[in-house]
């Protein structure tokens, strides 16, 4: 088997994981790591896929690697914007539960309008 | 040899993916992240990515770990109450089914993708030459698909606002982050004065590489990050308060020397971000060397977070 | 290249290689955090310093040698403080340990 | 020559892996950080085996990034522990 094939589908069964962890898992700084994985395994996935368009003397399609590149720096953007928000919700309410009803023990924050 | 290794890579990739995802205690698992971000390093190698690896390497090993570090333990209180919120059996049966139906989904896709592959290669292989640089990855990055590049470096700006917007009222313009105490004897101060000196000329090194090897803006920029965020977290800088007119200015003067060179190409070359003849890499170099700080400065604010400490207005 | 120096890089990387066995083991067998970091600053002195020394032989120029020292260097650095700065910590929390 | 530096790649990586297991068992946050410490250094050598087995020259500046910040995570440990402690002790729940 071919890197790039086995390395196709190891990220498939990656993103299957992050998939899996994303619904399954409830505490939200478990879900941001799952939604890495997915991540890593969708760029991963690309990257099989630019490996097999390897030609004219470049070791891989260098269109898709340099989204990869551009991917990369925005999914860790994306990552510390929720992990802001994670930190932000759990000093306002002292918990980080996603559940719809409302925990008992919030306390309105005092720098909020 | 090289299927073996490659074999092993991807199971061990496979575990460590498993472990994040299924593991108990959630500072386990950010361990486990850590560690799987350096796999996927050499998983990059093995695909023939050096550029790819080398930012996963930077990104990866390096600010995603202690950004998620630096979550783990302060969430610490939070996790027994999530642990009462894990779905039901049902709900889990109906993920792993869902995420296992995406995976063989995939997988079939991944097993008949056509051969020969279609590829862009030779169409890069052809036109570089206008472009005066010779790694491939950074022409596509810079003048073949200058616009996303150009839309990344927004991106990047929304998302430092986006952390900051979520300052509460009394910090807004303050300091991001939480005052780090210094040991000026401690050998956290040490290593704080003796790596950044090397981490800039190798950031530098890497940058400059990035026009004819492996290696470019994103990649230097994020070593460079790293190394003043190691200052800071030793104590002996302080974030700057984000209300600075040198800091904003710092963060958006990368995106608009890329959006003015963009509209003088538009005048002098006939398209948003087009070239003139001969000027390709003087222009590139121009465009990186603006972006360099202005990245290097919105990912070590990602990673200091919100404002959080009253600033002097 | 000649035969000694082939002979040099086979033993050098062989006892690297011996050593990140050494390092893994400790990490899995040593009873506590402290003796577990001694354990693991072995890997990255020696293990990774005679890698380095095995590979030197190999490289096409002086500029990638001088990268293959700075790398080790900073591997060095990086262990000594990160091992000091974890036992510190270990210390801090749990002073019987 | 190449053959053997390929397999000595794996062989470090194989120990590495093993190591892992640390992160699994513990017991502590520091025993854990310092296997993800030692998968790096490990790493880095497999890497740079790699890179001679593969003659390709452009790995080693991977590892050279690689070794640059491989006391990063650990330093945000300690910081990070440290600053959560402080917390605690400090304002009771942590605001």
């Amino acid at each position: 088997m071919s890197a790039a094939t086995l390395f196709g589908l190891c990220a498939t069964a990656l993103i299957g994981l992050g998939l899996y962890g994303l619904i399954a898992n409830p505490h939200p700084l478990r879900k941001i790591l799952a939604f890495n994985v997915v991540g890593s395994g969708v760029f991963l996935l690309l990257g099989a896929i630019a490996r097999r368009g390897a030609g004219a003397g470049f070791g891989g399609d260098p269109v898709p690697q340099a989204l990869l590149i551009t991917g990369i720096v925005v999914a860790f953007s994306a990552t510390a914007l929720a992990v802001a928000l994670l930190l932000r919700l759990h000093d306002a309410s002292g918990s980080v539960t996603l559940a719809s009803e409302v925990p008992p023990t919030v306390e309105p924050d005092a720098g909020s309008p | 040899m090289m299927e073996a290794l490659n074999a092993g890579l991807a199971l061990l990739l496979l575990a460590l993916a498993a472990w994040t995802i299924v593991g108990r205690d959630a500072f386990a698992a950010v361990a486990g992240f850590v560690a799987y971000g350096l796999l996927l390093t050499l998983a990059w190698v093995q695909l023939s990515g050096v550029d790819v690896a080398l930012t996963e390497a930077a990104i990866g090993g390096g600010l995603t770990g202690a950004l998620l570090i630096g979550a783990v333990a302060r969430l610490r209180d939070t996790e027994a109450a999530a642990r009462a919120e894990r779905p039901k059996a049902l709900t889990r049966t109906l993920a792993a089914l869902v995420a296992g139906a995406v995976t063989v989904a995939l997988a079939i896709s991944i097993l008949a993708l056509p051969d020969p592959a279609p590829t862009l290669a030779p169409d890069v292989a052809a036109n570089i030459g206008a472009t005066g640089v010779g790694n491939p990855i950074t022409a596509v990055l810079l003048a073949f698909r200058a616009m996303d590049t150009l839309l990344e470096a927004i991106v990047l700006v929304f998302a430092l606002i986006g952390v900051w917007s979520l300052a509460p009222d009394r910090a807004w313009g303050g300091r991001p982050g939480p005052l780090h105490l210094a040991d000026p004897n401690g050998i956290l101060a040490y290593i704080a004065r003796v790596l950044p000196p090397i981490g800039i000329i190798v950031g530098m090194y890497i940058f400059w590489a990035g026009a004819d090897h492996p290696g470019g803006k994103f990649q230097g920029a994020t070593i460079l990050a790293a190394m003043w965020l190691l200052v800071m977290m030793a104590g002996l800088t302080d974030a700057p308060p984000i209300s600075r007119a040198w800091l904003r200015i710092g963060l958006v003067a990368g995106p608009l020397v890329f959006i003015a060179i963009g509209l003088a190409g538009a005048v002098a070359a006939g398209a948003f971000l087009a070239y003139p003849d001969g000027y390709a890499k003087p222009l590139i170099i121009v465009i990186e060397l603006a972006l360099m700080p202005t990245l290097a400065l919105i990912l070590a604010l990602l990673l200091v977070g919100a404002p959080q400490r009253a600033g002097e207005r | 290249m000649s035969v000694a120096l082939d002979l040099l890089s086979i033993v050098a990387v062989v006892a690297g290689a011996f050593f990140f066995l050494a390092g893994t083991v400790g990490l899995l067998r040593f009873p506590d955090t402290f003796t577990r970091l001694h354990a693991l600053t072995k890997a990255d002195n020696l293990g990774l310093g005679l890698v380095v020394l095995g590979l030197l032989p190999h490289v096409g120029s002086a500029l990638a040698g001088l990268k293959l020292i700075v790398i080790w260097l900073l591997v060095l650095l990086s262990g000594a403080v990160a091992s000091q700065l974890i036992a510190r910590a270990t210390r801090q929390r749990d002073p019987d340990a | 020559m190449a053959d053997f530096l390929l397999a000595a790649s794996g062989f470090v990586l194989l120990m590495v892996a093993v190591g892992l297991a640390r992160i699994l068992r513990g017991p502590g946050d520091a025993d854990r950080m310092m296997a993800a410490q030692l998968l790096g250094t490990g790493g880095i050598a497999a890497l740079l085996l790699l890179g001679a087995a593969t003659g390709e020259d452009a790995v080693v500046d991977v590892a050279l990034t690689l070794a640059l910040l491989a006391a990063f995570a650990s330093i945000a440990f300690v910081k990070a522990a440290a600053t959560a402690s402080r917390d605690d002790t400090a304002a009771g729940n942590g605001k």
